[in-house]
Formats: C-alpha cells, structure tokens, sequence
C-alpha cells in the first residue's frame, strides 16, 4: 500500500472525486482517503441533483456559471458515463406576492452577474409546464439551469479517476492533520495509518471542521438534516429543475421517468446525530409526508405516484450560506473545500476542477477570494466594513 | 485497528462469462454482467452498484434481487456475501400514493 | 400521537401468538397486517403440520390460523388489517398507511413479526410469464382457487418446493419434475416419499438451463451439474411444462429491522440478515424484538412459540407480568421450541451430511436422492414389522420432530417414547383394531395399514388419500409403487372419510399379496 | 367462467369461496371475473399471461410473486399505471390494459374504440 503521494484528499463526495479525476488527468500522483465504507456516500449522493445558478448567492454564481458554461454539457463524454445531465431551465415557483417578491429580488441580483434569468407570470410558467396547479402565481425563470444525476456522477468520477491510477481507500477514518516543518504534511488516520503528501485538500463535508481543527483551523458550520424522496416511474412529464419561493421542495423528473423531490419538515437543525453516523441521518417520519403536500400544492397531477423512497443527509450548513473554497495561508500545503450548504452538488465539476488547478498552484479559472476560510467576521465589523 | 480498503487493487482485465446477459435485477433489467463489470470498475458496495446501475432501486425496490446482486459482487472480490454490507432499508417499505403520504391522521398542525 | 403497550407488525403466525399472550396479560396491543385476512403464511397451508401435540401438529396450517384468530378474538385483540407499516423510526415509532390515510404511532414496546420473503435463482428466461414464486402458487391455488398451470417444473426441493409440489399435485396439476442443485433432496423424506408414489421424478445435482417460450413457458431445459455447478455438456433434457415454479428458501424480512437501526447479523443459519436478539427476542433497540420468520428462518410451529415468548417477555418489561411468572412462562416455552429444534433437520445441523439416524439405522440414500425408500431399505426401521392380521407400518425414517401418532393409537401399537425426534415403532405385542386414526394423524403420510393375507392370494393396503376425484368401493384400478410405477391390478375395498380425519381419506384396495410390502398407492384405470 | 383455470372442488379446501361475476374490460374487451378476487387472477382464469412489457428490453412479464412484492404483474388499472394487479380487488366495470414501459400498450387505444364501435 502506497502512503505517500503528490497530493491526498480527504472526502470522496464529488469535490474529492472531481479534483482527483482532474489532478490525476493532469499527471499528478493522487490518493484519496474516504472515512464512510462507499465513495460518494454524504451529500453527493443524498441532494436533489439541481444543477443550478438561480437562487444562488451571488457570491457563488461566477464559478457555477462557469460550471454549467464550460464542463457540464461535455461531462459525460469527459467521464465516459452518463451523467444524466439536462439542461431545461429551472422555474422557481411562487404563490403569493411575497414569494414573487423574494423571487424577483434573486433574480435581480443574479441578473447584475450576468445570469440571465427572469420572471415570468403564471401563464407563461403553465406554458413552460402544464401541469402547474392554480395555485402558482409566477415563477422565475433561468433557461440555462438544469439537472443531473448525482449518484452517478460522483461515481463516475470516481471511476474516471480511478482508470487514471488515482488511489481511493475507503473506511479510513482521518484522525488529524500534521504539519511538518511548519506546512501540512502528514495525514493520520484512526487505525494510526500514517499518509503523506506535498499537498493536502480537506472536502469532507462536516467531518472537515474536526480535521482542520486539528491544525488550528475552523469553519463556522453546523449540520441540518435534508431529506429526499423518489416515486416509481412515471410517464414523461416535464424536463425542468424545480425549486419554489417558499423552499417547501425542489426536485425534478429523472431520465428514467421517477420524480425526486426533496424538502424540509421544519425542525431539520434539530435532528440528533452522532459522529459515527455521519452519513447515515436517522430518516425521519415527518419529511415525506411534508414534501408530499408541498408537491402536490403545486403538481396536483403527481397525486397517484408512489413514493417508494425517502432518505436523508446532512448539509454542512455554512454561518454565511455559501461554502469555503481556499488555500489555507495560515497551513500552508493545506487546501479547504467544505460548508457548501446543501447546495454542492451542481458546482461539483468546477469546484474539482478548481482544487486541482490551486493543488498545482496555478490561477483558479474563476477567482475565489469570496470564499476564502478566514472571510469570517464579527456582525459589527462587517457592518463597519459595509458603511 | 480497522483495515482499510484499497479501491485501487483490481488491475487484471474484465473476462466475459456465458451468462452475463442474464437478467439479475428484474424490475430495472440489470444483467449479471453489467454487475460484473461495475465491480470490476471500482463499484465494492452493494449501496454503489445500486446507485451506479440502478439495481434494486426499481419498482420493487430490490426485494427480488438483493441476495443475487450480494452472491455476484462477492464472488467477484473473492470474499464471502456475508461480508458484504447491506444497503441501507430505506422507508416506505410499500410505496405510497402521494396523496396518501401527505394525508396524515390528525392533519397537519 | 397514539401510543400501544405493545405494536406487532405482521397477524402470522408469531405475530398472532404474541399478541395473545400479551393480551391475557392486560395490554394495550396494536397488530398491523398489509394483507385483507390475518394469519400470513398459515392460510395457504393446507398440509398438516409437524411437531408435538400440545403444538398443533397434525392440525392443517388454515385451520391453527382460524385457532388463533379466534383465539386472539377471544382476548379482544385488534387486528388492523390492510394496514400496513411504511417504516419504522427512531423512538419505536411506527408510521402505517391505511386507506388514503398515513398516522404515526408509538408502541412502548414493537414486535417485529413480519415474516419472510422468498429467495430467487435466477436462469435464462427467468422473467417470462409463467416463471412464479412457490409463494405464488400457494396463493394462486389454495387462497384464490386458481390453478397456477396445467404442469410444473418445480425448483427446489426443501420442504417449501416439496410441499408445493404435493399442493399443486391436490389443486389437479402435473408436476413435471422436482429440481434441485443439491446432489440430496432437501426437505422431509415423508414429503419427497408422498410426491414419488404420485409419480413426480426427482432431478438432482441439476438446475434450470433455460426456460422456452416466446410470451410464456413452453418448457424448460435442465442440465446435470458437475462438483463445480457447471452444466455438464450435453446432459441437458427438455421438460414440457407451461409453468416453473421456484423455492429456493426464504430470506427473513428485514427492511424494518434494518430501519430501526438495531444490530444486525449476517447469519446463515437463519437464512440471512436478521436482528441480533435476546433469549426474548429483543434486539439492540430497547424495547423492540423480533419473532418468527423476520428473526429467523424456521418453521411456523417455532414462530408461535417465538411469538409467544416474545410476548411474555414485552408483558414483563412494562410491569404487567411479574418477574417469577414471566420466567417460568419463557422457560417452557424454550423447553417446547428446543424440542421443535432437534432432529436431522434442526438448524444447527443446516448444511450436514447424516449418515445415521439417533438410533443408529442408516439414512436411506435412496430416499435422498429418489424420494423413495427402496423396497429392501425400507425392511430395517423399527415402523415396519410382519405381524399376523392387520398392523401399521411404518414408513418415517428420518429423526424429525413429530409425535402424534403415539397417542392416536388407543392401543398402544406405536411408540416414539419422550424424545419426540425418536423414530416411531411398532409394538409387536400390542393389536391393531384397524382404526386409521395413526394413518390420519401422520403429518407426512407414512404410515399404512396393511395385512398381508387376507386370504385368496391378496392382502390389503390401507393409504392416506387427500385427491379429488375420490374412488368409490368397488373400483378397479392400479396400485403403485412408492416410485409412482404401477405393478398391479388394485380393487378398492374401502373408503373411509371422517370427520376427524380432516379430510385425509382412508383408502383401502386389495392387492396380490407379494405387493403387500410395495403397494403404496392408487390410481385410477387410464379412461 | 368456469375454465380449466378454476378449482372448482379442492379435495381439502372444498369449494372456494368467490365473490359475484362481475365484467370488466381487458385492453378492451370485454372479460368476467369474481368480484374481490385479485384482478390478476381473474386475467389468469381468462388465460391472460402477460401483464406489461417491460421498458428496457422489451420483454413481457406476468404473475411472479402474487403478492404485490415483485411488481411484475403491474398493469394500467383505470388509467393509472403501476398497479399491482395481483393484489388489486377486481371491481365491477374495471379498465384493465397492458402496460408499456409505465404507459399503456400502444394500439390499445384503437382497439377500444373499435371495441367501442366509436369507429
């Protein structure tokens, strides 16, 4: 067994896959140490596979733009599986004023990023999709958003690096980082499994914030359970990603006809865990019957489809609501991709991309200071900061 | 100390078998073969052939063909089903109507 | 949210039994069942089952479901049916789904009772129409009354595709042939003996090659395997059949075990992934336990027992039963299902080759591979004696769990003593009064009455006889052998049905009598 | 009704107990059955074997389990598709089609309205 490389990462969900597919392609000696026994296993494999720019911080937009511009369209034949990515456009629906308010607000401010994305009123969505209730009074609208499958993608990737002679290990649980003569070196795993590398690129969800701790470093993060659910195949109905004002589900049809949907009950932060079921979130009974009555206030028509499926995940919910992506200054040789707040997976490809170009030391193809680690500051200083 | 696993050590060339156009997984029509090859590709768990292929994620949600996908993989790592971890049991164990999920006893408070 | 003392998933077998223990104790019981009528597997039993009197043997399967309905009926047990348990969630929640309507309950204590679910081979053409489950079939024919096919090749010979074999045979089916993998018949000896005086050949160390037909089976083609499993080129034979009938063995339910989050166990000697349990059944979730099939593959005489155990012990974990009571209640309930465990077939022996039986005959390996003893084998059990004038014999030959016919003898002709796995043999000394209560009460139908002289030449055989049509006294027909040939002109003498007989008809026919030691059953002249 | 299908004396069950003769309509012809019995028996009692054709490959498929597990038996009840007809209570002027894949059979549209004499 092999413990030292040019670069190890920490995490196997898409981030960790994509950067070694993408360090791998490049010639680069990668191994990847995955805790859970199956790769992909946390969020990457439990989200509603949005692939996504409206709604979206505007701080986030200019890499997944550059995302859905430049690698999705392309991906599957890059990765020689089928991602079951679609590009149909994303109706975020709402109900009331209120929520075309908030909708038209979003959509303002990624408009000012140069994503083209509108409101339309309620006839133009039906036109879009007929099988919009009475209930929808106008939606916003961006063309270019879309959907994919993200059990297969993260795998995909997996597979894709793997094929390049990326080296994956499964149940190795990482204990601590270590620095040696000041930069971050050494990777100690539970079993006392040592690893090592020039480069270390921490993407493993929560678990990341108990592993940089160990070098001095913290994310302000917590955790909140999501859950998803999925119906037997239907009949075709519509092609576009779903998500609403009133964050009451998101979801879409899927290449082989079942609809996933995922959504929230209301007490989702307040779901006990323990550390050793990460990956695992005890399902809850309140989620699909939730999720349930908010699709069928919009799609009245899904009525008959069965749910043969509900699971749940945790999101590392970011203090700010978008994630850190960065080289860490102060741990030099240490890179760090987590808190991506639930909403990772469709800037998977391009976040992966852009952890190897800064392993390498190269420019990232879209500037991150945004989402630097030490961005954090106290409520009063950022207002300062702001006037 | 737990062993970890090393995904890295298949390296010797898929071989054909006569019956790797048998259908294992019913509702989703996954052949033995397809199975075969997805653990040849790295694909160690039950949960990831699941997710990569589809199997037992169909209609009937994989009650039909859980212990031959099981026999398949651990034949193909050479190690025995029983040291195979299950997918995780996911509810409803029966699908339900929509309608019905959402309908619960008491309403909604 | 509502709350029960008690919430049992499943109204089988040990699901019902717990229910009623738990009831007599004075609890609060919820029992959900998916299915329109209580009693799981037991309603499409019609055999009569195994093991000692005091636990329904001899009993037809339907009929203990109905005791035990009543039973549970009795005690005021509600039995939500159509009802059906979506999942099962931290805090022993159980969200069930009936009508258009989900609800969430809590029980202070669960049961898990919900039973098994049946393994699958699969072959090439496995998928076509045609190609059923052997749960399929007894669905099909003993609950719905309807025939799965005109004639089957059944997969698998334990005791499942055994007893579906002899069911299809009483719903008016052909069983082409029995199939097996095995290089030995799986299941009771008495069950296998029953289809082979019938005619159904055994076809062992074989499997399904494939199966023919354009939109349904139009027959099937089986191939001999070597040590290796792989099909012996040019071994392979077609059968003629319209349908294929797979038992393989059953897996334990445990989707809502697993759910639960409970400790679970690979283990092959309860057919699969079950909950690691107790003595009581209770699982690494407090307050949950799991009896029956979904703990455990066994037979459903045990998942009462399991069931009531389970009951005693969720009745004493919420106070309503007092500790002393409580154990003493469990401790015979072990003694019982410890016996129920012994014997050839007893799970800890799943997997061994026996040679020998506890009393030291040899194992007939003709039996295991034929499904029939052969006619000198037959001659070393203590069951089969030559008195003068009319006595039993005896045809049970392997170690298996059963006693009635000691006691249905109210003369004491047959003895088994207290080691209710004994072999069963006949008392020189005692006089048979020709009663066929012993002919009746045999689970496995191996007992015949027969008196070798009767004079002119004949002796008469007495059979158990559960077919349709039933011959009439006086008919002329053929007397088989017990491997279904014909070797002789039969005459029925006697038919005798009675009530208490349950529907296990006494057939008695004349028979030359150099065939009084062959003649094992009868049929109709060809018309 | 009363085809080779149907036990009509078991030597231990007797005569089964059935509900009413009801009609109902398979791909669009007419067919009878026994009210309550599970739909996919009444079709087997018809001599109906094949339930759908599968999406994939195309392939048909009938009863396997019967017990609403396998969903092989799935069929397009009154419209909806993905109903388990082997735990499904035949009813009095049920709509009963072959499914393709999740929709009905293909073709079956016509043969009702010829059926219908809406031709």
């Amino acid at each position: 067994m092999k413990t030292t490389s040019d670069v190890l990462i920490i995490g196997s969900g898409i981030n960790g896959s994509a950067a070694a597919y993408y360090l791998a392609k490049s010639g680069v000696d990668v191994t990847v140490l995955e805790g859970a026994s199956v790769i992909g296993g946390g969020g990457s494999s439990r989200n509603g596979g949005g692939v996504r720019q409206s709604g979206r911080d505007s701080r986030e937009l200019p890499y997944v733009m550059w995302g859905i511009e430049n690698l999705w369209p392309t991906l599957s034949e890059e990765l020689d599986a089928d991602t079951e990515y679609t590009q149909k456009g994303n109706l975020r629906l709402g109900k009331t004023q209120a929520h075309l308010d908030k909708l038209a607000q979003l959509a303002q401010s990624a408009g000012k990023v140069g994503l083209d994305v509108r409101m339309i009123d309620a006839m133009e969505a039906r036109e879009i999709n007929p099988y919009l209730s009475e209930e929808v009074a106008g939606a916003s609208w961006c063309p270019t958003d879309g959907h994919a499958n993200p059990l297969k993608t993260t795998l995909a990737f997996y597979r894709a690096a793997r094929r390049l002679g990326a080296r994956f290990y499964t149940n190795a649980i990482v204990e601590r980082i270590e620095k040696v003569h000041g930069r971050a070196r050494k990777v100690v795993l539970k079993n006392g499994m040592v690893f090592e590398a020039d480069c270390i690129i921490v993407a493993a969800g929560y678990a990341s914030r108990k592993i940089v701790n160990s070098v001095g470093i913290d994310v302000p993060m917590d955790l909140k359970v999501s859950e998803t659910l999925v119906t037997e195949t239907q009949p075709h109905m519509f092609d576009q990603m779903l998500g609403t004002a009133a964050a009451d589900f998101y979801g879409h049809q899927t290449k082989d006809g079942s609809f996933v949907f995922g959504g929230s009950a209301g007490y989702d932060q307040f779901v006990r865990h323990d550390e050793t079921t990460f990956s695992t979130p005890p399902a809850s009974s309140l989620h699909g019957p939730c999720i349930c009555r908010a699709v069928t206030g919009y799609f009245p028509s899904l009525e008959h489809a069965k749910i043969i499926r509900c699971w749940g995940g945790w999101t590392d919910l970011c203090a700010d609501g978008v994630p850190v992506i960065s080289p860490v200054d102060e741990v030099p040789g240490l890179i760090l991709a987590c808190a991506f707040t639930g909403h990772g997976f469709g800037s998977g490809p391009v976040v992966g991309l852009m952890l190897a170009q800064m392993a390498r030391g190269e420019e990232t193809v879209v500037d991150l200071s945004a989402l630097r680690y030490d961005r954090f500051a106290a409520k009063d200083k950022k207002n300062k900061k702001a006037a | 100390m737990t062993q970890i696993t090393d995904r890295s050590m298949r390296t010797a060339a898929f071989k054909p078998e006569a019956d790797d156009d048998m259908l294992i997984c019913r509702c989703e029509e996954i052949t033995k073969g397809e199975i075969r090859r997805a653990v040849y590709e790295g694909m160690y768990e039950i949960t990831e052939i699941r997710r990569w292929l589809r199997v037992g994620m169909g209609l009937c949600q994989g009650q039909t063909c859980t212990k031959l996908v099981q026999r398949i993989v651990a034949k193909e790592l050479g190690v025995s089903p029983a040291q195979l971890e299950s997918a995780a049991a996911r509810g409803p164990v029966r699908p339900i109507e929509m309608a019905c999920m959402g309908n619960e006893k008491g309403g909604v408070c | 949210m509502e709350r029960y003392d008690l919430v049992i998933i499943g109204a089988g077998p040990a699901g019902l039994s717990a229910a009623i223990e738990a009831a007599r104790c004075g609890m609060n019981i919820a029992v959900y069942d998916e299915n329109k009528r209580p009693g799981g597997q037991l309603f499409k039993q019609i055999h009569k089952f195994f093991g000692s009197k005091e636990h329904h043997a001899k009993e037809r399967g339907f009929h203990i479901g109905e005791e035990l309905l009543a039973e549970a009926d009795r005690l005021g047990v509600d039995v939500s049916l159509d009802t059906v348990v979506t999942g099962l969630y931290p805090g022993n929640e159980v969200m069930i789904k009936k009508g258009g309507q989900v609800s969430h309950v809590r029980g202070d204590t669960v049961l898990l009772a919900a039973g098994a679910s049946e393994n699958m081979a699969p072959f090439d053409g496995w998928t076509l129409p045609g190609v059923i489950g052997a749960g399929a079939a007894q669905t099909m024919m003993n609950l719905h009354g309807i025939r799965p096919g005109s004639r089957v090749l059944m997969l698998g010979s334990g005791n499942v595709g055994l007893v579906v074999s002899y069911q299809l045979l009483q719903a008016g089916c052909e069983v082409a042939a029995v199939v097996d993998a095995a290089p030995k018949i799986g299941g009771y000896g008495v069950h296998a003996a029953k289809l082979a005086r019938c005619g159904v050949p055994f076809q062992l160390s074989s499997t399904i090659v494939r199966a023919k037909g354009g939109d349904h089976v139009e027959g099937a083609v089986i191939g001999r395997m070597d040590e290796h499993g792989k099909i012996i080129p040019g071994s392979e034979t077609e059968i003629d059949c319209d349908t294929i009938c797979i038992a393989v063995g059953l897996s334990p339910m445990n989707q809502l075990a697993r759910m639960s989050g409970c400790r679970m166990e690979q283990n092959p000697k309860k057919g699969g992934c079950v909950p690691v349990c107790n003595e009581y059944g209770e699982t690494s979730v407090r307050g949950l336990f799991a009896a029956g099939d979904a703990e455990g593959i066994e037979e459903a005489s045990s998942a009462m027992i399991e069931g009531r155990i389970a009951g005693i012990a969720c009745a004493n974990r919420l106070g309503f039963l007092e500790d002393g009571k409580a154990k003493e209640a469990v401790e015979s309930n072990e003694q019982a299902l410890d016996t129920l465990r012994q014997g050839m077939f007893a799970p800890k022996n799943r997997g061994k080759q026996i040679e020998k039986t506890d009393e030291g005959f040899p194992v007939s390996q003709h039996l295991l591979v034929t499904g029939f003893l052969g006619d000198d084998e037959v001659e070393v059990y203590p069951g089969v004696t030559h008195p003068k004038g009319l006595h039993p014999v005896i045809e049970c030959t392997q170690n298996i769990p059963c006693n009635p016919c000691q006691d249905a003898c109210p003369h004491g002709c047959i003895h088994i003593g207290s080691f209710i796995t004994a072999l069963p043999a006949v008392e020189a000394s005692a006089e048979c009064i020709g009663c066929g209560r012993c002919v009746a009460s045999c689970s496995g139908q191996a007992i015949f009455l027969v008196n070798e002289d009767i004079g002119g030449g004949y002796a008469s055989v007495t059979m158990p006889y559960e077919f349709m049509p039933l011959p009439e006294k006086g008919d002329i027909g053929l007397a088989c052998s017990r491997d279904g040939q014909a070797i002789g002109e039969a005459e029925v003498l006697d038919v005798k049905s009675v009530k208490a007989f349950d529907h296990t008809n006494l057939l008695t026919i004349r028979v030359p009598a150099e065939l009084s030691g062959k003649a094992r059953f009868y049929k109709a002249a060809q018309q | 009704m009363d085809t080779s299908e149907r036990i009509a004396v078991h030597p231990i069950l007797g005569v089964p107990e059935k509900g009413r003769q009801v009609q109902f309509t398979y791909n669009g012809k007419t067919m009878s059955g026994c009210e309550g019995e599970p739909v996919a028996m009444a079709l087997k009692a018809a001599g109906v074997m094949v339930h759908r054709y599968t999406k994939k490959r195309h392939e048909p498929r009938g009863i396997f389990c019967a017990i609403g597990r396998c969903t092989d038996c799935v069929m397009v009840v009154d419209g909806v598709p993905n109903i388990r007809t082997c735990v499904t209570p035949l009813a009095e002027g049920m709509d009963v089609r072959t499914q393709d894949g999740v929709t009905p059979l293909a073709g079956d549209k016509a043969d009702k309205e010829e059926a219908d004499g809406t031709i």
